[in-house]
Formats: C-alpha cells, structure tokens, sequence
C-alpha cells in the first residue's frame, strides 16, 4: 500500500502497542499477587498460579479434555468442510446461498439456543456428559466457520486446475491428492488451526452440552474469574493460549511452501 | 467401425443461452479436423463441452461408440487443451508434463522419460526443471501442449495450440501434432485462427460463423472455394473486390472497374468477387485492352502487395496481387483477374 | 453427498435449536410460559439491548475489518517488518475471548493499568476521573475487545485471501500491475482493484465476525454494562431466572438474536454476486 | 441398549448403610458444584477427594455447575428422557432447591439416614430450615454462612454499623458504594428489607404479598434517594461479587460485602482483596444460611453421593472446613451433642481473632425467608431500579 | 527534439539473470517500433522492464527526455499490454475500459463515452456491460486491448496485442492501432510473431535474438534482406535452400541441386539461401537449361505451395514456389531462383 516509511514504522508501533499490553498484563497479573491500584506493577512476584495451575491434576485432565477436543474437532471438521465448500462453491447459486446461509446460522444461534437444542439430540443419543457429545457440539460451529472459509476458498479457486486435471485422466481421488490438496496446504493448516481454536475457547456450549461433568480449561478460567481469582484467572487464560499458539505456529510452519508471502 | 469421436445434434451453451446448434460431425481416429471460426463464435465452448466441462444443451457426444454425454470429464478419454494454458503452479515443467501418464499408473521413471521426449519434441527440454511462473507466454503454451500430447488420449481438443509461437518454433509444433496424429492415431479436434495450421495438420476442416457452421470438407477444398462470403473472410487470403455480375448461366461475367471476368453460374446482380493473389495479372503501361487504373497505394504485406487503385472516373478498388508486383503509387496499370469466388454482398 | 452430508451435520443441529427455541417461545417445553413474544415487544429494555449489541457489533466489526485491511495492505511485502508486523498482528489469535475479556478488564477500567499510568503522569488525581470504558452503556470496553480479539482473525483471512491469489496469477500481482500501467497510482491500484477484491473475498469472514460478536456471552459477561445489557446476557438472564415467564422470553430472545444475524448473513449472501 | 436405570436415593434410604456403602465402593461421583472459589476447590480436592477414595474406594469428580443452570439441565435431561443423568451430587440452596423440587428433579428422602444426620443442629432455624423449605429429606446440609460487609481498616477507620449508619456513610461518601447485580447483593437488599420492615418475622410464614409491595416501596424508595451517591451515580452495577471485589480492592469502592463473613479473610490471603480488609455484620442483623447437597432424580450413582454427603457432615470435615486458612464455613453441627476434645477442637477455630466473633453471629443471624421473596426482589430491582 | 521513448544500454533480467543485453533504441511520438523474437528470448520481460514491472539489471529508460528508469509504473507515463490480458474480474467490460481514465479523474459519463468508443472500434461493443469472467478468448485480449488505448499514453507497450484474433477481427484491430498510433502520437512498441502486423502498422522493426539483436530498421528492409540467418527464420517467409557459393566478388554464384544463382558479393563456401516464393520459377516439363527435377511432395500452403523435389542423383531440397504453381509428385520440372539472400549455415 502506498505508505511512507515513516507511516509504516508508526503503524507498526501502534499494532505492537495495541497487541502486546493486554497480553503483557496478563503475564504480570498471573504472576503478582495483591497487585492493586494504585500500582503501575507489582510489588512483587509470586508464581503459585502456575504452580497450583501445572501440578493440580484436575487442571490437567480439564487441559487433556481440551486438547482432545480441539484436535479432533479441527480434523473432523475440516475434512468435513472441505468437500462441502467446494462443491457448494460449484453448485448452483440457490445451494450455494443455502450452504452458506446455514453455516452462519451455526454460528449465529445464540448458546442458549444451539446449546439446548443440541443438548436434547446428545442426551437422547445417550452420549450426555460425555467427551463425544461435547465434541458433536462443538463440531456445528466449527463447521460453520471452516465450511465458509473453504466456500470462500474455492469460490476464488481456478477451477481450470480442477478441469485439466480430469481431462488428463485424473479421478476425483487422484485430483485430490496431486492437485488440489497440495495447493491447498495453507487453506488446510489455517482450517485445523481455526478449528482447533473454535473448540478450544468454547465455553458456553461445553457447559450445557456437558453437563458441567465434561471439564475443560476455559470453564475452570470461567469458574476463576466468576470467583475474582483474577492472578489464577491470568494464569488460565494464558496457559490457554500457549497450546493454541502452538498449534498456529505448527499450521504456519506446515503451510510454509504454498504460502511464500506470509511469514 | 464407428469414428473415435462422433458429436450428435450438440448443442453448445453460453452462460445461459444455446450459442452453436446441432453440431454433426464425426472424426475418425488419426484424422484431424480443423475449426474455424470468428473470435467470440463459440469454438472453446464446443470443445469444453465436448470434454464434458460444461453442460450440453442437448445432443450426445460419443467416443469409441460409448456414449459419454454423461461422463465425468476424466471418464471420456478426451484430453482438452485450454486456450490460455493453464500449469499446475506447484509441479515443475518436467511433473506438469508427466502428470497424465503419473495418473496413469506409469512407473515415475518411464513417465518421465516419455515426458522428458514430449518436451524435446516441442523445444522446451531445457525448462524440464523450471517451475511454471517462470516461463514465457509461448512456453507455457508448449508444456502445456506437451502435457496433453503426453497424455495419449483417444481424442484430443487443442484450443489454438499454435497461438504464441513465431514462425520457427510454430513449424515444428506442427511437425510434432502431426506425429501424434498420425503415430498415436489420435482422432484430433483443432481450434485455430490461422488456415496454415489447417492445411499443415487438419485432414479436414469445417467453419463456425455466427450463421450457423459449414460440413466438414478438405482443408484445400475450403481454401479453393470457401462456401460462403463469411467463410471467406475467415481465411484472410481473399482480396474482395465489388462489381455486378451481369448475364447468366454460363455466360455470366462479372464486372468490375478493372474489367470483366468469367463468371459462369454467379446470380446476376450486384457481387462480390473474392480473389487470391496469385489470381491476379498486373501490366504496367497499358499493354492489353481493358481500363486503365492509377495506382493510388502500395501496402506490402508478407506474402503479397496489396493495391489501392482507381479508374478515371473516380472509383477505387483494392486488390492483392503477387509480392512480385512492383507497380508503385502514380503507375498506371491493368489489371485482369484470372479467377474469381463470387458472392452476394453480405 | 457431501451436500446430504451437511444437511445433516449442519442442518440438523440448527434445526434441532431453532425449533427448541421455537417451541420455547410457545411455551411448549422447558418449563417455559407462552405469551414471551408480546412481553418482549413491549420491553424498553430488551429495545436497548438490542440496539447496544447491534453497535457493538457493528462498530466492533468495522473496527477490525478496518485495522486488518491496513494492515494487511500495509505489511503485504516480504521485508523484515513486514513479516513482524504480521506475525504481532496475527497474535492474539489464539487467546480465548475469556482470556482477551480479562485482559482488556485489566487494562480499561477505572482503576486499570491505563488509569493507574494516567495518575502517574498526574493526568487524573482519582479513579473515577478515568473515562468509564468498562461497564459502560456504549460498550467501548466490549468493542475494544472485540477489536483486539476479531483483528488478528480478519487479518489472517486477508493474507490467506492474497497469497492464494498470488499463488493462482503466475506472474506476481498481475492486476496491480496492469492498474499502475495504466496510470492508476499505488494508492489507486489498492483502492480500485485491491480493496474490493480484499473486501469482497473476506466478506463471508466479516459477516461471520458480525454474527458470532451478536451473540457471543463471553466478552459482554467481563465488559458489559449492566444497563443497557447486551443481548447474549440479557437471554441468559431471563433464562436462569426460575420463573417460566422469563424462561419463554429467554427463547423469544434468542430467536430475535438469531433473526438479527440471519438478516445480516442474508443480506450478504443477496447483496453479493457470484460472478 | 442404555444401561438399566440406577437404584434411586429413595430406595437405598431403606436399605441398611452398610449396603449403601458397599455399593458405592470402586464408584465415581460427579459433583456439580461452584467451583469458583480456590480455597473450596483444594478442600474438596486435596482434603474431600482423598479420604473418600482411601476410607470408601470412591472416586470424587467435583465439576462446576450452580444454581440455574442445574435445574436447567435436569429439565432438558428429563424432556430428553434420559434416565441416567451426568451428575450424582449438587451443592444447592433456596430457590435452587424450591425449583428442582417443585419440578420433581430431586430424589429423596434420604438425607435422614445418614449416620451423620445425627449430629446436625436441626434444632437452629438456619440449619434446619431452607428459606423456610422443609428439606424433608432430598437435601443434606453441609455449612453455613452469614451475610457481611467488608471494608478495608486503613482505608475507612469508621465504616457503618447499621443499616442507617450505612445509608447515612453513603451520602457522605459519594462514589463510593455500590452492590452487585448477583446473589450477593440481593441478599444485601433483602437484609436491607428486613431492618426496614420490622425484621425478617415480617415476611415469615410464606410469601406475602401485601408485606412484599409495602416492604419494597420503602426499600426501593431509599435506594432512589440513594442512587446519585452510588457508584457512577448507580446507573451501572457490577456483575457479580467477585466484580465488587476488584472494584474494592482498587479502590474505586470502599465497601464490599460477602455472603461469607469470613471471607474477607480468605479472599485478603489469596490476594483478592487487600490484607487490611474486616468483615462486619450489621447490628440490625445480616441473613445467614445454610448450603446442602442434593441427588438429582437420575443420578447415576446415588449410594456414592450419599457416602460424600455423610463424609461432609463428619466432625472431621466440617472442623477441617471451618479453618480460616482452609475456607472459614460455618459448620452445620450442634457441637454440644459432639464428645468434649471435639467441642474443644472447634472451640479453638471459632476463636480465632480473625474471625467475626460466634456469639455476634448468633445475634445477629437472620433467617431466609420463603424464596419467591428473593425471586420477585431480585425480578422487581432488575426492571425497576437498573 | 528527443524521442518519446528511448532506452540507452538496456539491460533485461530474466529471474536472477541478465537476459537480454544493451538495447539501445529511440521511438519517436507516432513511431511505431516492432518487436520480432522467438518464444522465450525475452520480449515480455524488455517490455515489462520499460514499464517498471520489472527492475532494470543496466540502463535507463527515458520517456520525454525524462529519466523514469526509478520511477513507479504509474509515474512513467508508459502503458503496458500484458501477453495474457488481465482484466479487473469485479469491474464489467465497460468499466475495465473506462479505469484509466477514471484514475486520472475524468468525469464518469466522458470516460464511459471514451470507452465505448474504444469498445465499438474493437467490436467488441456489445459486450459492454459482460463481466470478464463471461468473455472469450479473443473477447478478453480485445477488451484489455481497448482500455490500455483508452488511456492514450505517450509510450504503448503492446504484448501480442493481435494474438487469439481471427482474421478479420485482426484487420480491424490493425486499423484501430493504426488510429491510435497516429491520431494521439503515441510511442508504440509492438510485439508479434506475425511480419504481416509489423508490416501495417510499425515505422521500424527490430528483431530479438538469443544470439543479440539488430538495429531497429523498416519493416520492408527486414522482409526483404533480413540481417542474418536467424532474422530470417523469424519472419516464415522463406524457404531455405542448401548449397554452396562458388567463385568471390561480383563473380560468385550459389549453386544448389536445381542449378545456378548468382550471388554478387556473399562468402565462398556452403551457404545457405533463402528465397522467397515469388523469386522462384517453376518450369513444368523441360524447357529451359539446367537440372530436371522430379517433385516428390506438393503441400499447398495459405499463400504459397511447399514443393519437395529431387534431381536425379537423390539430393532433395524444399522450394516454396508460388500458389499458382500446379507441379504435382512425379512432375518434372525445373526450378529457376531468381534471387536470394546467401547466408553460411547457422
Ligand atoms: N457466462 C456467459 N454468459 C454470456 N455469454 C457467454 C458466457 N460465457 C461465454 N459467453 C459467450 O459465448 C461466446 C463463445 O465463447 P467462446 O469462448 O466459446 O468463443 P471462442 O469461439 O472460443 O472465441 P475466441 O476465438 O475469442 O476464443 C462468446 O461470445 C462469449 O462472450
Ligand atoms: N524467474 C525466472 N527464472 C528463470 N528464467 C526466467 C524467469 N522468468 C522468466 N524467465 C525466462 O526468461 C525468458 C524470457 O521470458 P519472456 O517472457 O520475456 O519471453 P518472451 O520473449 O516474451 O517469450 P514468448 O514469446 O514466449 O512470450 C524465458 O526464457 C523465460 O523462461
Ligand atoms: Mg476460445
Ligand atoms: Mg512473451
């Protein structure tokens, strides 16, 4: 974009500024105890957030349960979402608009509405309170979100790759495998990130598909901030964040060749 | 036995509306067929549809006696050849080439031997190992020609495989489609704009005009006596000259402001005489009988000049004669067409 | 069959929701009373909570398509601060709406960071000479953090958006290119082709945003002001009341909150074209 | 196929204990409780869950879930038909309670077989008592807690002692006051109901509606007047107590209160709060209550959750509770039937010095009154006075 | 005065290479400078670096007397045709056309009316309000075609602006850059494979070679004596025929298998001449002196005919002769040169 230096460098400290000090005062408050106003930072340090947040073995199993989800809604919804965005993106206009229209319901159906409703299908599966039925939860957002970023993908794909493929010979299989995953690689990482992330921040979904008896990390930061454990609270919050970064990281990382321009 | 690929009835689709109509046509295996056809006609059209990239409108479309009008494109076993190639910008030259046969099934290594020969044949081998956002306009064109040669198919759509290329590179393309027609007995379908590829490797050649489309004849046949006015136009070689044709049956003539030609069989009446180069006499100086004409313009083109002339009286007239002609602007010449293709003005 | 198979996946579930609901607002389930809708028509207050979450909604939206866009057209190069700029603006990703909720808490209110480095440059003397941004009936302290949480998403989808197009035309950014030759400045260029092109491949990804900030609790539940209540609270107030009036106006609620994003998706999905 | 239903609380409350806890042996329980507070979560945790699973071979699994949300739940298991539900155990109280009874999602009775039933004070009105509901046996107590305020010593030296001197303190102090939105500050309005209305005997006896309108004009008028001196002139109100508490502790407030008189201690050790925070009860009297367990209709595993109910009502657990540095919850016990060196035991934890003193409690505990009380304040204050 | 365009020791990078070499070139306003190369030797990127596409490896460009070798595309004031047109896929046709005037600010209903105009020329004017997605081939190079003359530049670059086009499309659009080139006074650089375009409407031509390239020159010097071998190649006009020139000075003649040339002035030894069709008689059955040549193949071309002949001893050359000519396979003729350009074998 036509900026000057100058402009860029300013708007690069504004975004650090913006983006680095809620992050920083998170790392401070889980780590200061009694830090009040009017203290610009804390008297001094104390780590038993993370001590009682890494050695307490319910926080554990809630982390386990987490990333159980998040790994598994991510797959399951992408491999779901991939194929029906690409061929609402080549369907007719009506299905097309249908798809994407019930893909923003998914994820604008308020909790209370969404999460009663499915909790009737989960209990009447018999899978209430389960792992499982948490994960069919939080798989309709999840495809909600993936299945409008795939839309949005193959809407702008060259589709003539698809043709010359097929008209040298190759079957659906094998389009797939040698022409279209391999240029969908960026696409494919940021769907199992973004998938990942929806699962893994979900909070309200969890609790009535859960029943409460699913526990995963983002309901016990819940339960923290609800009880003003602000310094635990930080400390949840940000070891919920390490995993998910790393999960972005490794979908960069695993995006790398087909994605030159970003770093 | 039934030709390699027999169209039906088609009827080719543009967006929503049925843009070429009832297409007929059979190709036999090792026989080539041209098209051609005005710039917007519908050629790429016919040819996707064929492939099975886009709807028919109706009509059937049969290979090796199956009718395929309902198969997926990669069940046809017709290879298809975008007008603007299109690479897959994560393979290199060399995988792009060797593509079909891998989907084949074929050993990595013989694969790529063959595709390695293809793109000899086609003077781009030293790219084998470039990735396709490097190369040229006219060696995309050629690898992705290469990759549908490679590809072996029983039939064969080529969207102006020959546009892009200069003169050298253009004569051993042609050399190489005219192998794979002839040694793979591919029965090809060949969009161009350009006759010379036609009479080089089509063993027939019909046109598509926005009036409706020509039966399949002989590429010379074609070039020798184009059907109809429009089909004329499309070759490029015809200079048209105005005049009436007066009488009728055999004793019609044509008359112009250069003179009057044989014309047996034309309808009497107003007429357009189209005319080649080599039909045409030019005497500097007045030497024969006939009108006298100046010579207004000289345009020398490649194969040809072409003359802008005048009669006394005022009209003008322009003509292509051989490149030998050296009358110049201010000459005062006759000239006597030999020949003449006479239609009604369009 | 994927088609079948996501009338399934995403068709039954949705369905499955929007009927409890449906049959909650009749009263029909959940110990839930009839007669919800005429008490929530005539309700001042749910009137303000609409219109505050529609705000914040939009304001929030608008503010990180805005920053994503800069940015993304900013830092679109491959020098070092480029791909800097990116991977900072790219950062707050992976934080949890509950976790960025804390944050912005810890930062705004009148007794947060910022307020406590105002009182330190004797720019206020008391916490309450702070501007009210958390708890605070325009709901800046929401739309902040709905900037902060959204921004980094929009602008992934924006470089995802420009590199698959960059990877699809061979030569670099054709388009720009063919702008500025024909005189079009850079500026131009990003205004007449980029931009839209941005804007229309990200529109899916800003509606999205648009719908989940409407009725999303999580941040409304750190941030809110209790007066006007934004929506998504406001439904899960009624809904943990215990009497069954309040119970039916909980799931009338939630279909209005459901009516309002479906408008907004429907009128992308009209507006655009798919040519 | 689903599982056979499991055997209800009612049917083991007939069976001899022994059985009961035979069953329970190598069981899990899931109990759906507040999880909010740490200092509750390591007693159950690291005190509860050990013992059970060492003296019983029972497995604790305490989850979060409270109030609301668990009667929604075993509305929408039950419309679902789910015979077997999620959780065994609930920490319930007051409406909670009321709500799930009157839509039959309690098993019971049973909570009079308990060995441990033998030791609770029924003859206390809190204690026995749930807003004035019999438990009849589908709840078992297991603590109690007072209504408090809580200040901070350096910052306010003088703070109100009464319900007048606290109205009064406010017009002094404008800014500087506010109550949350949450249960906290209803029960703050209810107690604040009672001293306006001749005591909480006023409202005894169920709900009443005539005294309710007189009893909330009069508050609801005092809170008005009261308003431009509240908290951003009372437009805003916070969340819920744990926001009160941040407003407190960074001094945009100068007064906060907890339902649990003691937690201005533990909230000040965990650094909530500052340590220089007290708690103090209103002269005019504070309401007290108690919290229960119950067993929802379909809990998987009732014989388990009736061993953790016994094990929270042993004089172990309740002393262990009671401890400033582990949570400070009243005990539900009648420590005159308990053996001397027991009495003794608690005798020295009720006097620690940091602690609202036992015999100011007693004076001035008030009990709850019938919950519609609390639901029509609660209802009325959200469409009145927000 | 100083030339539109002019471009001093030019050099062109391909990838990380330095491709083409110190181009040195002047074109006046209303020149137009043809561009003959074959595929890959580095047309596309020498325009693409005039216009700021590219970084220059060496050199400077000059517009106006203005050094814009630093300067943004959009400051150089040089329009640039890309070889694969790229229209804006979200403006419609017309809109495409009407953006450079647009940037620069004219009021909408001039710019539409402009564009219009340009479309009309293109014919391409009833596909004004398509989206480009819909546009054929053809369509899309006209269209892109059209807007870059909308924006009436002082420098057009035009990248095989008549590819995909048939031919009586092509005469149009010749025309219409013929328009363009002389009515606003544009500086044109013209890419092509085809002499006939450079022969209508480019002042000069130059050729681009792997081996260098020539001094721009007019494009009837360069049919008529092309400057090597490889220039000759370029231009698909001549057919080549081997021999050996014998004797030196004005002395020397060319000797082939059909007989005798003399070639006043080329080197001693083998040598190749090019000759066109209209330089060489064909004498059916024998009449004059000389060897008697059997025809083995005749390929009756666009505008000549490919004869295959061969003289008693079993030598076989490759004439074009004229399209009059009828020797058909196992005619005897004779075949008389008249004149040809004698060049040593490549
Ligand atoms: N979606 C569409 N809507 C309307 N018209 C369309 C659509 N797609 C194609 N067309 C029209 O169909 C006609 C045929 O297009 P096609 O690409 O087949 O032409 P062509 O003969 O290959 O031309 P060219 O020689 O220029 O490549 C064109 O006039 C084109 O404008
Ligand atoms: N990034 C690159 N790395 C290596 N070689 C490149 C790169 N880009 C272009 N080339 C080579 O530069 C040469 C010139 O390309 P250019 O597009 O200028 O050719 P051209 O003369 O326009 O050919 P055509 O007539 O086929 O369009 C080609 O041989 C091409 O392969
Ligand atoms: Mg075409
Ligand atoms: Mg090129």
């Amino acid at each position: 974009m036509p900026l000057a230096k100058f402009a860029r460098i300013t708007l690069f400290t504004a975004l650090t500024v913006f983006v680095v000090t809620p992050l920083a005062l998170l790392v401070l408050t889980s780590v200061a105890r009694g830090w009040f106003h009017p203290a610009l930072l804390p008297a001094s340090l104390d780590a038993s957030a993370w001590t009682d947040l890494l050695t307490d073995a319910s926080h554990r199993l809630a982390l386990r349960n987490s990333l159980v989800l998040g790994s598994a809604t991510a797959i399951v919804a992408t491999a779901l979402a991939l194929p029906l965005g690409r061929s609402a993106a080549y369907s007719t206009r009506a299905i097309r608009r249908t798809v994407a229209l019930l893909a923003f319901t998914a994820l604008a159906l308020p909790p209370v509405a969404l999460g009663t409703g499915l909790q009737l299908t989960v209990l009447s599966l018999g899978i209430g309170g389960t792992l499982g039925g948490v994960f069919l939860a939080h798989l309709v957002p999840a495809l909600g979100y993936l299945t409008l970023l795939f839309l949005g993908v193959f809407t702008r794909w060259d589709h003539r790759l698809d043709e010359v493929a097929a008209t040298l010979g190759a079957s659906r299989a094998e389009r797939w495998q040698r022409v279209l995953l391999p240029l969908l690689r960026r696409p494919i990482a940021e769907s199992l990130a973004l998938g990942f992330l929806v699962s893994w921040a979900q909070v309200a979904l969890t609790l009535l598909v859960g029943g409460g008896a699913v526990r995963t990390l983002p309901l016990d930061v819940l339960a923290m901030l609800q009880a003003g454990q602000d310094q635990r609270a930080a400390a949840g919050a940000l070891a919920l964040a390490i995993p998910a970064l790393l999960v972005i990281g490794a979908a960069r990382v695993g995006a790398r060749n087909t994605a030159a321009v970003v770093a | 036995m039934s030709a390699a690929l027999e169209l039906h009835a088609l009827d080719v689709v543009f967006g929503t509306r049925t843009g070429v109509r009832d297409i007929n046509v059979d190709v036999q295996a090792g026989d080539c067929l041209a098209v051609l056809g005005a710039s917007g006609v519908g050629k790429s059209s016919l040819l996707r549809t064929i492939a099975g990239l886009q709807a028919a409108g109706g009509g059937r479309v049969v290979v090796n006696g199956t009718n395929v009008t309902m198969e997926p494109p990669e069940r046809r076993g017709i290879v298809y050849l975008h007008q603007e190639p299109v690479l897959f910008p994560h393979l290199t030259v060399l995988d792009n080439v060797a593509f079909p046969l891998q989907v084949r099934g074929a050993p990595s290594s013989r694969s790529a031997t063959t595709a390695a020969a293809w793109l000899e044949r086609l003077q781009v081998d030293e790219l084998a190992g470039r990735m396709p956002s490097s190369l040229s306009g006219g060696q995309r064109h050629r690898v992705a020609l290469a990759r549908a040669l490679c590809a072996d198919p029983a039939v064969l759509l080529l969207d102006e495989p020959l546009a892009s290329l200069d003169p050298a590179v253009r004569r051993d393309v042609r050399m190489a489609l005219q192998v794979a027609r002839t040694t793979s007995h591919a029965a090809m379908l060949l969009v161009t704009h350009d006759l010379d590829d036609a009479l080089a490797i089509a063993t027939h050649v019909m046109t598509l005009l926005p009036t409706g489309h020509s039966e399949p004849m002989a590429p010379q046949a074609l070039l020798r006596s184009p059907p109809t006015l429009e089909s004329a136009r499309l070759l490029g070689v015809y200079a048209e000259v105005e005049g009436v044709v007066l009488g009728d049956g055999s004793s019609a003539a044509f008359h112009w402001l250069g003179g009057a030609v044989p014309a047996a069989g034309a309808q009497p009446g107003p007429a357009i005489a189209c005319v080649r180069s080599h039909e045409v006499h030019v005497h500097c100086g007045a030497r024969i009988h006939g009108p006298e004409l100046i010579v207004l313009d000289r345009h020398e083109a490649t194969h040809d000049v072409v003359l802008t002339v005048r009669r006394a009286g005022g009209e003008t007239a322009v003509v292509r004669v051989g490149a030998g002609v050296t009358a110049a602007p201010g000459d005062v010449i006759q000239v006597c067409i030999l020949h003449g293709r006479f239609f009604a003005p369009g | 069959m994927p088609l079948a198979l996501a009338g399934i996946l995403l068709g039954l579930p949705i369905l499955v929701g929007v009927g409890y609901s449906v049959a909650g607002a009749l009263g029909l389930v959940g110990n839930a009373a009839p007669g919800g809708l005429q008490r929530v028509l005539g309700d001042t207050q749910v009137l303000r909570s609409v219109v505050l979450s529609l705000w914040i909604a939009m304001v929030g939206t608008a503010g990180a398509t805005i920053g994503a866009v800069l940015l993304a057209l900013a830092f679109e190069g491959s020098a070092p601060l480029d791909r800097f700029a990116r991977a900072i603006g790219t950062l707050p990703l992976p934080v949890p709406n509950l976790a960025a909720a804390v944050a912005m808490l810890l930062l705004l209110t009148q007794s947060g960071w910022l307020a406590r480095l105002a009182m330190q440059v004797r720019l206020i003397a008391s916490p309450a000479q702070f501007p009210a941004l958390v708890y605070d009936p325009n709901g800046l302290g929401i739309i902040a953090a709905v900037i902060w949480k959204e921004l980094p998403f929009l602008l992934l989808v924006a470089l995802s958006l420009q590199s698959l197009q960059s990877l699809q035309s061979l030569r670099g950014s054709a388009l720009t290119a063919a702008a500025r030759t024909l005189g079009a400045t850079r500026w131009q260029a990003t205004r007449r082709i980029t931009l839209p092109l941005l804007l229309r491949g990200m529109a899916p990804s800003i509606v999205a945003v648009f719908v989940f900030v409407l009725g999303s609790l999580e941040l409304p539940l750190v941030l809110a002001p209790s007066s006007p209540l934004p929506l998504p609270l406001l439904i899960q107030e009624r809904r943990q009341a215990l009497d069954a009036a309040s119970h039916g106006e909980a799931y009338v609620l939630a279909l209005i909150a459901t009516g309002l994003a479906l408008i907004a998706a429907g009128m992308h999905e009209w507006l655009r074209d798919d040519a | 196929g689903r599982p056979a239903p499991p055997v209800s609380a009612a049917a083991l409350a007939t069976a001899p204990w022994d059985s009961v806890v035979a069953r329970a042996r190598g069981t899990t329980v899931v109990w759906r409780m507040w999880r909010g507070d740490p200092s509750v979560n390591t007693f159950i945790d690291r005190w509860v869950a050990p013992r059970l699973l060492a003296q019983y071979g029972i497995t604790l699994q305490a989850v979060n879930g409270q109030g609301n949300e668990l009667v929604d739940q075993l509305t929408v298991e039950r419309e679902a038909g789910a015979t077997t539900g999620t959780a065994s155990l609930l920490w319930i109280n007051g409406e909670t309670f009321a709500a799930l009874r009157s839509r039959n999602l309690l098993a019971g009775p049973w909570s009079q077989v308990l060995p441990a039933a033998a030791l609770v004070d029924s003859a206390s009105p809190i204690v026995s008592r749930d807003f004035e509901q019999d438990p009849a046996g589908y709840e078992s107590p297991w603590g109690t807690v007072q209504l408090a305020l809580i200040y901070d010593a350096v910052r306010t030296p003088q703070p109100p002692r009464t319900f007048a001197e606290l109205a009064a303190w406010i017009r002094a102090h404008p800014g500087r006051f506010t109550y949350d939105q949450g249960f906290t500050g209803a029960t703050l309005l209810k107690s604040w109901l009672y001293a306006l209305n001749g005591g909480a005997s006023t409202f005894a006896g169920g709900f009443d509606s005539t005294a309710y309108l007189a009893g909330r004009t009069r508050l609801f008028g005092l809170l008005d007047s009261l308003r431009p001196a509240l908290w951003r002139k009372g437009t805003q109100y916070p969340a819920d107590v744990a926001a009160m508490h941040r407003l407190f502790a960074n001094g945009e407030i100068d007064i906060s209160m907890s339902v649990n008189q003691n937690e201005a201690v533990t909230k000040a050790m965990q650094g909530v709060i500052p340590a220089s925070s007290r708690a103090l009860i209103l002269r005019d009297g504070t309401i007290a209550n108690t919290h229960f367990v119950g067993i929802p209709f379909n809990a998987p595993n009732a014989a388990g959750a009736m061993v953790v109910a016994n094990l929270l009502l042993s004089p172990e657990a309740q002393l262990e509770k009671q401890r400033p540095a582990v949570w400070a919850d009243g005990t539900v016990l009648r420590l005159a039937t308990l053996p001397p060196s027991w009495r003794m035991r608690f005798d020295s934890v009720l006097n620690d010095p940091r602690l609202v003193p036992a015999d100011s409690l007693r004076a001035s505990a008030r009990p709850e009154v019938s919950p519609r009380y609390h639901e029509r304040l609660q209802d009325d204050w959200r469409r009145l006075m927000r």
